[in-house]
């Protein structure tokens, strides 16, 4: 299966399941979405269930609230990562206090969804990671998948939680990575990040469509013969401090690969938390290998902004040699 | 249908009775039975004497910023009275009569103005949200849940309201449209109390009134006058009767006048001239009831003794709020995620262990 | 005032012209000597032909997404004859025939879309913004364009213009309003092309037609046939007067057909049927046009030269673009700010370091 | 003058200077807006330069964007932080974006100013610290003062910037702080932080209301023997690196005081770069004094959420004894 069709599975699932999931957003319904993600569900599960909704984001996400307060489980979709700040009021404001606001008396099982990242040559707005919007805001959980099996089990237990979740979907591998993922129902935990490779010189955290570049990245450190820990961090809020501290304790050393840019980011709470929690096992300043702090640049540009293996490797063998 | 016989187009304005309680519309006149007249007189008085005891505790400082209800009376008693358990409430802030009508508690709502969220957890309003700060964001909720109400096959109507500057957000013609595409049954109420804050409705809008915005939609729209009791029962009858029938969504320009300030932080006599305030004093919704009753002559009561016993339950209710088991630590996280996460719980004992030392020092 | 004339309300529609070219509403036929006729059509043959030929460029790899015009090119080519240079064009993504009237060049356009910010610097079109992706936002632009045209008295107008689908978003009611309230003279084309992306119209929203959405913001609005490219021109003569007389926005829905895929990136024979596309194309606006001028015998020219000029020019603008200065790593940092911070400066040298060492690893 | 009468104070003298400069947002004009900080300025110059908006952010960002592009130098204002967030869009995707969009055929010379921050028992959604969002958003520039003179200054830079300006305001000291400030015109660099008080043992950054309650904690730790360097951050995008790698170098030490949430924060950045910059100087590891990573608690519960002078000094004698 591709990431797409992982999801497709975890939902096509749940939505078997539980009559009280709908699905809906832009292009969402009779075509499946633009990346097919929801593709044949609305044929199989019907219109009420599987639909198109008008254009606007910001009432895809705020009428989902109110269908998660009257007994729905909404899983909405955005269409694109650029156009999903229509909706932060929504998502600041009320998905992610309801419950809080209520003093638990309404929860909100929602999941908003969208496909995240750069590297396909779209046009502006398209290619954009703003996780760190969205894991500052408190009340919401923030997961980002990095292969099939892990978009499936993950989207299944999105869907199971009674919090709300950003379920950021990296497009550039939609259909990249093909691998064998069970069939049956399975989900896995939101909140921990997973160990991809043990190594004692360097740890290096990444999530979504860096993890592929990092593990090029890692066969270039193996042939220089630097043992790198790779972590996919699978949820950015709650971030999964055990583990990569556990981690740093054990290399002295933290490289952090994402794709957006550099400040005020998911790196910068990294290094916090590498900081925090085993400030004396460090050895090397820990260092983001992140985009630029500026716009991201149209396709003709937007390979300085990447970050390529040959870039993670170089940052690694650095941090190394510190 | 009164809502194509009062076309916004035309700017006319659905009324029942004039400002001496003398009903002009006796073809449209509810079917309202004398006991549920009074009834709805005392819950506007009750609300109001709420209101002022509401200001007047935010004055002595046992209370924070409060906005009161005061000339607008008329339009949430209307909605409190037509209003279901099972039907659905999603207020913005200024619907007193139609909260208590759902089961809210002043103690509550004092409460919240305390700033405890306790407040907006209204333990016996079944089917209704808290109270919507941020303007216009609520209506999408609303939507959202008349889809809910469509998918079970429930019979159950959705209330929402806003004001007059409400209308100008994205989120608005956001929630409209969304509802009137799923015909979900949202009743949307514009209080048009012609203030948002100091902005007067004419720098809002240019259209001709708020409910031919109604247009834009697809749905039926109305401008009814929101402080004539009986036109606001008309009004909603009718609505929720269309909303049931599977027709969508409705628009409800209720025109009524804040004849206080906007809340106790602000100074109307900053922005508008006392001729005005003179001026909005007849339409006052109580007053007009007060002489239909008397016209009518239906009530015997002493208003004078009535005001008191509800001054003395109010203050009780106040009072409850007042004593309020203080505000924990764990009150801040408890509610966050239902799943809390491990971060926060550290986060808590860590600031526990601050508390020590805070103790220690003295 | 054919905005009285052509009340929304009624649904009907502006046309001048039917199918087959012939005149069927005299009286109102805007005053077009032959030569602008035929300088017409040939823009909109020329717009068709580079949209086609975009088309194919992408297909063969040598650009990115695409969103082709074909079907719509009325629309912007009357906008393109009426608009003048100091008149703004705040534009969606499908106007092309009005970008070039403004002073765009194709390469500009093939630049962009080969992925070039340097493609949206629009070197000869003055006053005019670059394309915008995310749907409605930039009406607001144009509204605060109109502020700036008033506050200045300048003789200026907006043209200003979104999808059928962006009528749902927030920011189109926003900004309507914001103009609205302002007076601002500002003229929003809703090109109804009777989808977004796959969503057919119907189920954008429950509005009669899209024009009617002006009664929300108490300005004219107009439903035109957006394929008969002299409606079109009437239409934007008369809302330009209007604008221009100091009377504030106008909303003209454009009712057209989107012959093409959405984008290149996009089928629509997943979601609509060969029939309607069939009936879709009998209104074609290049068809229409033609049959007129050729009804009226104005035009002698060969069609097939002509094109085959278009193609070798069109060709030669795409080449230019294919060779423009490849992006350099300072292309990336020097617009980001007006005063770059040295933070970025940083970023960029140390890029510049890692360029060496990959240089040096070979 | 108070913050509210220097920020009054700089408006006046802008809009006195330039004709092109406009003024407005929700009861911005006639009433002079809910902090009374544009108060007077309609009455003078009046109402087609300072004027109230109807009550949409989007629309009063959106519309400065087209104003400042067409000759306009616009000074909008929201009306609370927790009401910029319908805005948010408009903000990332043009504001921020325009001049680069073009390659700078338009520049974006706006100001967007707001109230920030707890402290003064507001509803819901009045006493939120974004800064972190909007610090994260590149193409923007990030502004808080800490006093009135800074206030004064840092907008008449704000006011002149061609790009486009972030500037909260700490409406909890609005009133609280009177000081001498100079009548005539003046401005302070945007991008340079201020060290307040010079120190050995630790270094504490922080801004706006903040700053405040650190020189109160100061106070404490001086009687305890601890000599504290407070440096004002006064900008928080860009941030000013320099003066805060010169301070950790000389007391290998940090603690960031700020009100926002933890988590994704300018404390995490501000972590960040003490490493990045200044790792082998670093003694104790870094700490952020900051909010929860819940909501903001309303006013019964705020105390528990709000940095006082006695917790900053906690954490202060903590890293300091590390
Ligand atoms: C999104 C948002 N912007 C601004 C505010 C601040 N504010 C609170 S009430 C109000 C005016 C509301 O006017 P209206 O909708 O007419 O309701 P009314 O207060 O008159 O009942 C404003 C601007 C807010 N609460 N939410
Ligand atoms: C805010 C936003 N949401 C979603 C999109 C993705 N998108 C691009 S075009 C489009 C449909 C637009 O439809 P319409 O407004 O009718 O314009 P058309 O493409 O038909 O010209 C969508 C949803 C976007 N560009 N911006
Ligand atoms: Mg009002
Ligand atoms: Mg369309």
């Amino acid at each position: 299966m591709t990431i797409v069709q992982a999801i497709n599975n975890a939902l096509d699932i749940k939505l078997a399941e539980d009559k009280n999931i709908v699905i809906y957003g832009e292009d969402t319904g009779f075509e499946g979405g633009v990346f097919r993600v929801t593709e044949g569900l609305q044929k199989k599960y019907g219109a009420d269930r599987v639909f198109d909704s008008p254009l606007a984001e910001s009432a895809i996400v705020g009428t989902g609230l109110g269908m998660a307060l009257s007994g729905l489980r909404p899983v909405v979709e955005l269409q694109f990562d650029g156009f999903t700040y229509p909706a932060f009021d929504q998502i600041i404001s009320h998905v992610s206090r309801m419950h809080n606001r209520t003093r638990g008396k309404y929860k909100v099982p929602m999941v908003i969804r969208f496909p995240y990242g750069g590297g396909i040559n779209a046009l502006e707005h398209h290619s954009e990671s703003p996780e760190a919007f969205y894991a500052h805001i408190p009340g919401i959980k923030v997961v980002i998948p990095s292969t099939p099996h892990d978009a499936k089990g993950l989207m299944i237990s999105a869907i199971e939680s009674d919090d709300p979740i950003i379920f950021m979907e990296p497009k550039r591998i939609y259909r990249a990575i093909k691998q064998e993922v069970a069939d049956d129902k399975f989900s896995i935990p939101i909140g921990k990040a997973k160990v991809l490779a043990e190594g004692t010189d360097v740890t290096v955290v990444a999530f979504g469509a860096m993890i592929r570049e990092c593990q090029k990245a890692l066969v270039m450190a193996k042939e220089a013969g630097i043992s790198v820990e790779l972590i996919d961090l699978r949820t950015i809020y709650p971030i999964d401090k055990e583990t990569i501290t556990r981690s740093v304790e054990k290399t002295g050393r933290i490289v952090i690969v994402a794709e957006a840019p550099t400040g005020f980011s998911v790196g910068a709470e990294l290094i916090a938390i590498a900081n925090e929690e085993a400030f004396l096992h460090l050895e090397a300043p820990p260092k983001r290998v992140m985009g630029f702090d500026t716009i991201v640049p149209l396709a003709r540009g937007e390979h300085f902004f990447m970050q390529t293996p040959e870039k993670i490797f170089y940052e690694i063998e650095r941090t190394v040699k510190f | 249908m009164i809502f194509k016989d009062f076309d916004p187009k035309e700017d006319k304005i659905f009324r029942i009775i004039d400002n001496e309680g003398v009903v002009i519309n006796n073809e449209l006149m509810p079917d309202i039975d004398d006991e549920t007249v009074v009834k709805a007189y005392k819950a506007m008085l009750y609300a109001r004497t709420a209101d002022e005891m509401a200001v007047s505790y935010q004055r002595q400082g046992r209370m924070y910023t409060y906005p009161p209800n005061i000339g607008q009376e008329a339009i949430s008693v209307a909605a409190g009275m037509i209003i279901r358990e099972k039907d659905w409430l999603v207020p913005a802030f200024r619907e007193l009569g139609a909260w208590l009508a759902k089961g809210v508690s002043l103690k509550e709502i004092f409460l919240y103005y305390m700033g405890n969220e306790e407040g907006s957890n209204f333990k016996n309003a079944n089917h209704m949200l808290p109270f919507s700060v941020p303007i216009g964001t609520h209506l999408l909720h609303a939507a959202g849940i008349g889809y809910s109400i469509n998918y079970h096959k429930k019979d159950e109507v959705v209330f929402t309201f806003t004001g007059d500057g409400g209308t100008s957000e994205g989120d608005f013609a956001e929630a409209l449209n969304f509802a009137a595409v799923w015909k979900a049954p949202v009743i949307f109420t514009v209080q048009n109390n012609q203030y948002a804050i100091s902005v007067p409705v004419r720098n809002q809008t240019k259209s001709i009134n708020l409910a031919i915005k109604s247009y834009a939609y697809g749905i039926p729209g109305i401008k009814a006058d929101g402080n004539d009791f009986f036109a606001m029962c008309a009004a909603y009858k009718q609505a929720a009767g269309y909303a049931k029938a599977g027709n969508g969504p409705v628009l409800i320009e209720a025109f009524t006048y804040r004849k206080g300030a906007h809340t106790t932080s602000d100074d109307p006599s900053k922005y508008r001239s006392k001729d005005e305030e003179i001026e909005g004093e007849k339409t006052d919704p109580l007053k007009r009831m007060k002489k239909f009753i008397d016209n009518k002559g239906i009530w015997k009561e002493d208003e004078e003794k009535l005001l008191e016993e509800f001054r003395i339950e109010i203050d009780q209710q106040f009072s409850e709020a007042e004593n309020f088991t203080p505000y924990r630590l764990e009150d801040v996280f408890q509610y966050t995620y239902v799943d809390l996460p491990d971060d926060l719980k550290k986060q808590k004992s860590e600031y526990e262990q601050f508390l020590k030392w805070k103790e220690s020092r003295k």
